[in-house]
């Protein structure tokens, strides 16, 4: 089982959703952030006053997948969060020991 | 003949609720009165909650709570300390330089005494407003460092030796309202004395950590927006209130008081689109506000093409005042206090000299001399300028040695909301 | 001679406007209209949205919209049931103990129609604002975690019984009133009413879930402020408004109304600070509030010495009173309801037998009797507090029979926003 | 005898300020002149923040700063154009279509001028601030997608072809005034003026991205409500406003809106309880403003029978008009602005031919004609309908030419408040 | 030593933390989020107009434990966690190199 | 590569962006979060009612570095965020198994 976490652009959340349906990921679970990277932040100015915006909001996804979906589920949110501009964000994949549905109690694969 | 005037003496006898007598002889006027007790509701309105909200959408998050805990408790300060003895010393007679304490408690006054054409009490009601407005407005110099004890402190003793005073010389009898000076709403009792203190006192208290830098947005544009529109509004009762009266002068100084304030928005938002490119909304509304303050001392005397010329001169001149402030001066007067309300205010006593006159559509009479007044209005400017600087640095002397200006860093860095006030203003779960 | 009378007589005719003359000979006063009309709107706009965001921003974010529903709910059914038939059964003759129908739908009133110096219609508006804002007081009891069926039903019932009668006791004509009562602006009828209802009511309910120890914070401190902001402006229009005239008498009320509010925020502030170590915002407005509840009755008798005594007096004893209806009483009134406003306004109706003599600057005449008033002013506690009472335990009878009181712990849980009327309060993305 | 006289006139020479004379002999009456003050302020504050936060609420949070500009923006832009020659088009004598520029820059009015019992320019500023809210109300049918130049272009050249001549027309002297067209306050001149050309410019933008299917919810619920609530009490300036006098009709106007509104959020509460299962807060304040809309026009005909009658029916179509500009015309039509006030706006001013009669508690005389009455408001409402929509199509086409009407792909994506305002709404660190 | 990452139901937040405090678990990270999975989501109408909220409230836990405690940390969040309705859930469980505490820079089991 | 996971007081993010930013980390994710931990919260008080604040208002920052620069980023957060006082916080260190740059589709250290 693998973590895949996906760092994204806030409006393509939708589209990363669909992504991940199609390809009968349906459990995720998302989370707002602020991103810093490549992609310069902007000013914004305030009665003459210059105040930089470092940070930009980011969506964060997560969602952990059986390790033979890892490619095809990173593929569908290159596909769904892909705008080809700067900013578009990362995926990082990461190792699960375990998984528990809390309310069931089933383990791993049949928690996911 | 007899029937008619018997008619007569009966409709007026009708009509006497309207024109109840005073003991001493003079009237009042309902409708007057109905107007100015509004006009007190709407200038309150101004400070609770407009001006708290104008100004807690410019601070951080962690602070906006402390702003409006400012403005409540200056309100109320304000408010006792102007029935205990502010008004007497403000509109007893005295002597030019300060009334006495001949009306405090307001002794000697009751629901019959009349001033001018509506109750006195009324008129203690009204200026008193004026007297929350204007400490709440240095509110703006401070904001996000200064510590709670010194906020009070600062104000109670702001009143006695800056607000009565000046209100007494230019509103009470004084020796500027012998002089004739023209401030009908407060351009130097409100907007002059709270700019200059607001700049002294942001001067002594050092600019907040991460000035000019790294400080954080307006926490919430919207709530700028939304204080600035109580404003607005609320300015009718100051200007148009300040007549005293429901007639058609009242009626010309809201309509020159809304024509600058649009103009003046306009102007900002122009200028700012412009130089950088977008115009954005807190731009335009602290526009709006320039042109109010401006307009506020001549919302007498100046017609609407005044007014244009007067909401003009405010977007354009306050709009570069902000830069200059904060970066030539590196003063961080936080909220603009000085740039806005300050040269508003002084700029708009000194065009009135010329506005009134006839030309421009004001009401002066034929005999006015915008020269001759000019004069006049810039003497009131200098003495209100230096009294009010020199007693400001009296007080924050004062109090850095009584309660001490400014709140330790670790309080500023975890916000005043927690450190002065324990509470926290969004707590959304 | 002559020519005088003919300039008198035109005057009169030009000013007959100002003095139009009722079908049945009296006068409408347009000062004291235009005032009045002001009021209406002011008291309109301490409900909505003045309360609805003083509660709102007490309570957790997953009820917020539920108070602001109940606010605009009730407004609008005590508007209906206002007009319906209400205002007869307060307001027409009947006997001692309520109206009767003859002015249900508004019979037999129109524009002409006189209520001293205003139009009778202006009358039935400015005394609907009350119905409205007084059922709406008691939201605070039960916030959290009654069904909206049931607010509905309970305020229908509510305004019948409990509203109607004792407005026609004090206020129209009924046997309190010509017992000589004082309470100018609704101490009994408004504050005492809800306060003690609302603390029967939350007793029904139970208390919410996670009572005491495990509640949340107020979920916005600073609309609490707004709120009550809005409420202290209202305050002009209810109290002064009161005097249903714009004379000296409106303005002392104004004034009177004011210095309560302003001295009852700063004793709660000053209490909390040496209580707790900090001076909070919710406390001082809440200070703010008690000082208005408890002005309320005396505002038309009491100078600004009295004011000053009531204030203190409410900021300390509802400062506490809060402390002992949820501590020792156990009871979630949770917005203390009874102990702001049930006590205050029954503090207040007390307190004016004292404060109107004209020892303490009240304008009660020389023979009056503080003791034989307080008499008066206690008989009118007890009834309206055991009315009230009685009325309200039948009432909540009737609602656990035909709605049931409260949401179930799943609804509680999900919060009343989502599960009652299926909105979220903040979606910011 | 003669000593009654002299006293009469010493009285009546006290009672003169109360009753100042014009210059050209007609009578200013502090009373009337006190209330519509008062209206001014009231019907600016609908705007200014009223139905911007009405508005602001229901957008998304990336777009909410800019629905508070638009506002701002336009209510500076109107004002200044009504100074500068709209008042004049609408007002001075013109021809029967529209007026000319004898008034342009309020030329020959002076503090001294009189319109009816108030000053002129009290005139003027109440009607500026309905030349403010009209075209802020179409504001709701282009958001989170016109281009900002776009807006300003538009409301510019809307109030010039729309507006001012509408105004001209039904209170301004021209045709529809002459016919006899009943619109007390704005049913055709503000709300089906807005409503028509709100629902042209919405088809012309086409719908926002996600229409209908991804769209996001109203970002802030509370927020509409308390944008209604603001709009609520300010309609009683609109409305009661528009007597012109503080009088028993005035009273009458606020009575009757108030009791429309009341009626119409409960009818729209009711329906969609029984429709969707609960009963929503954006929904009951919706149906206010619907019930608000309607009763406009007839707001100085009808009674309280009447107002019942309209409320309900307000509260019932356009309850279902929502839907159908939605869904059937699959119009984007984004805040309802046609099926809420223009819809409500021609209903009041069909149904007022009815409800102003004498049998349903209306104001109408004895010889009162219903289906007279109705053809001309017929007329008055194809008319208005057909003006505003072709005026509107020519507007829209020279926006397009000259502007373009709306952002691009990406700046809508974005957010307005970033791409054409550069500040973002919310930033709670 | 394992990073346990449950999703819960906002409303729990106060029993799980109950709960693992009982076995001696005191220190825990929370993030509030969104989440999608097999419980659906809800439609809210306003004016008519059907609008679909696919993403519910949920509450992410992130507490740093040593391995032998993992069990019983997981068995505590279920239990404080579960109503056995759908939408309980999940606990996932990664593996983590290594803690550092920042105010003493104690290492690993120390630091946490 | 190793996904950093520091969690700090709020107003330190500034300081450690700045520390990161000077040994060429320049990416990284931003999360507000409310942490529970040795540090007490606080109790707030409104009208004479007691609310205990049991969670403090933290900062999550993660970064996703090459392995021979965790030491050094661990070092440079430490130093950025550091007060001394209880209640600063802790960073883990979490395996990860690979990277995406979603606009370019780079991989792993390529994409960080
Ligand atoms: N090393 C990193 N660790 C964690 N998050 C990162 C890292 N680098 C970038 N990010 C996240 O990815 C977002 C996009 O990265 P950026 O460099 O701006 O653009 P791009 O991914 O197109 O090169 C950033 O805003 C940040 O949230
Ligand atoms: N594969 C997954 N990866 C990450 N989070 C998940 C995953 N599946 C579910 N979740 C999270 O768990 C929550 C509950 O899941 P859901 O399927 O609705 O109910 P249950 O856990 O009872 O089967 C979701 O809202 C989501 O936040
Ligand atoms: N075991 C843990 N797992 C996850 N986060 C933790 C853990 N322990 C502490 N934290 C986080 O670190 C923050 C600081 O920890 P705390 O114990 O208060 O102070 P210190 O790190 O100085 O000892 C907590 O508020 C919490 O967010």
């Amino acid at each position: 089982m693998k973590l895949i976490k996906a760092i994204i652009k806030p409006f393509k959340l939708e589209d990363v959703k669909a992504a991940l349906e199609e390809i009968g990921v349906s459990g995720m679970t998302v989370i707002e952030a602020k991103g810093y990277g490549r992609q310069k932040g902007h000013t914004e100015i305030y009665r003459g006053s210059e105040y930089t915006i470092d940070f930009l909001p980011k969506t964060v996804i997560e969602t952990v997948v059986e390790d033979d979906i890892v490619a095809k589920a990173t593929e569908a949110i290159v596909n769904g969060a892909k705008t080809g501009k700067i900013g578009d964000g990362k995926i990082f994949v990461l190792p699960v020991d375990s998984a528990i549905r809390i309310r069931t109690q089933e383990k791993d694969s049949e928690a996911i | 003949m007899f029937t008619k005037l018997t008619k007569i003496t009966i409709l007026f006898i009708l009509a006497l609720p309207a024109v109840l007598l005073a003991s001493d002889g003079s009237a009042i006027n309902s409708g007057d009165t109905a107007w100015i007790i509004t006009a007190t509701a709407l200038v309150l309105f101004m400070t609770l909650p407009g001006l708290a909200l104008f100004y807690g959408g410019l601070v951080r998050s962690k602070n906006y709570l402390s702003v409006l805990m400012h403005n409540v408790a200056i309100a109320c300060m304000a408010s006792v300390l102007w029935v205990v003895c502010l008004y007497s010393l403000a509109f007893s007679e005295g002597s030019a330089w300060v009334g006495d304490f001949s009306k405090a408690f307001l002794a000697g006054i009751n629901q019959d005494s009349v001033s001018g054409s509506i109750p006195e009490l009324l008129f203690v009601g009204f200026q008193m407003t004026f007297a929350i407005i204007t400490p709440a407005l240095i509110i703006g110099a401070f904001v996000e460092r200064m510590k709670f004890t010194a906020v009070l402190l600062f104000t109670g003793l702001w009143l006695f030796l800056v607000y009565a005073p000046v209100t007494h010389w230019v509103w009470g009898g004084g020796w500027l309202s012998k002089m004739g000076v023209i401030d009908f709403a407060g351009g130097l009792v409100v907007h002059a004395t709270a700019g200059i203190s607001a700049l002294l006192l942001a001067k002594a208290l050092q600019p907040r950590n991460g000035f000019p830098d790294r400080l954080s947005v307006p926490h919430q544009p919207g709530m700028v927006m939304v204080g600035a529109s109580m404003l607005w509004v609320g300015w009718f009762g100051f200007n148009a209130g300040s007549q005293l009266a429901a007639d058609g002068q009242a009626a010309m100084s809201l309509l020159v008081t809304h024509i600058s304030a649009s103009v003046a928005s306009l102007t900002w938002m122009f200028i700012e689109w412009k130089k950088n490119g977008k115009p954005g909304l807190v731009g335009i509304v602290t526009g709006t506000i320039a042109g109010l303050a401006t307009i506020t001392p001549a919302s007498g005397s100046v017609g609407p093409i005044g007014a244009i010329i007067i909401g003009f001169s405010a977007g354009f001149i306050c709009f570069y005042m902000c830069g200059i402030v904060k970066g030539a001066l590196k003063i961080d007067d936080s909220l603009d206090v000085f740039a806005v309300h300050g040269v508003g205010g002084i700029l708009g006593t000194l065009l009135v000299a010329f506005l009134a006159a006839a030309q421009f559509g004001g009401n002066a009479g034929a005999d006015f001399s915008a020269l001759a007044q000019l004069k006049v209005q810039a003497i009131g400017v200098v003495a209100v300028v230096v009294w009010s600087g020199i007693a400001t640095l009296i007080i924050i002397a004062i109090c850095k040695a009584l309660t001490g200006l400014r709140v330790s860093e670790e309080e500023e860095t975890i916000g005043l909301d927690e450190s002065e006030h324990g509470e926290n203003a969004y707590n959304l779960d």
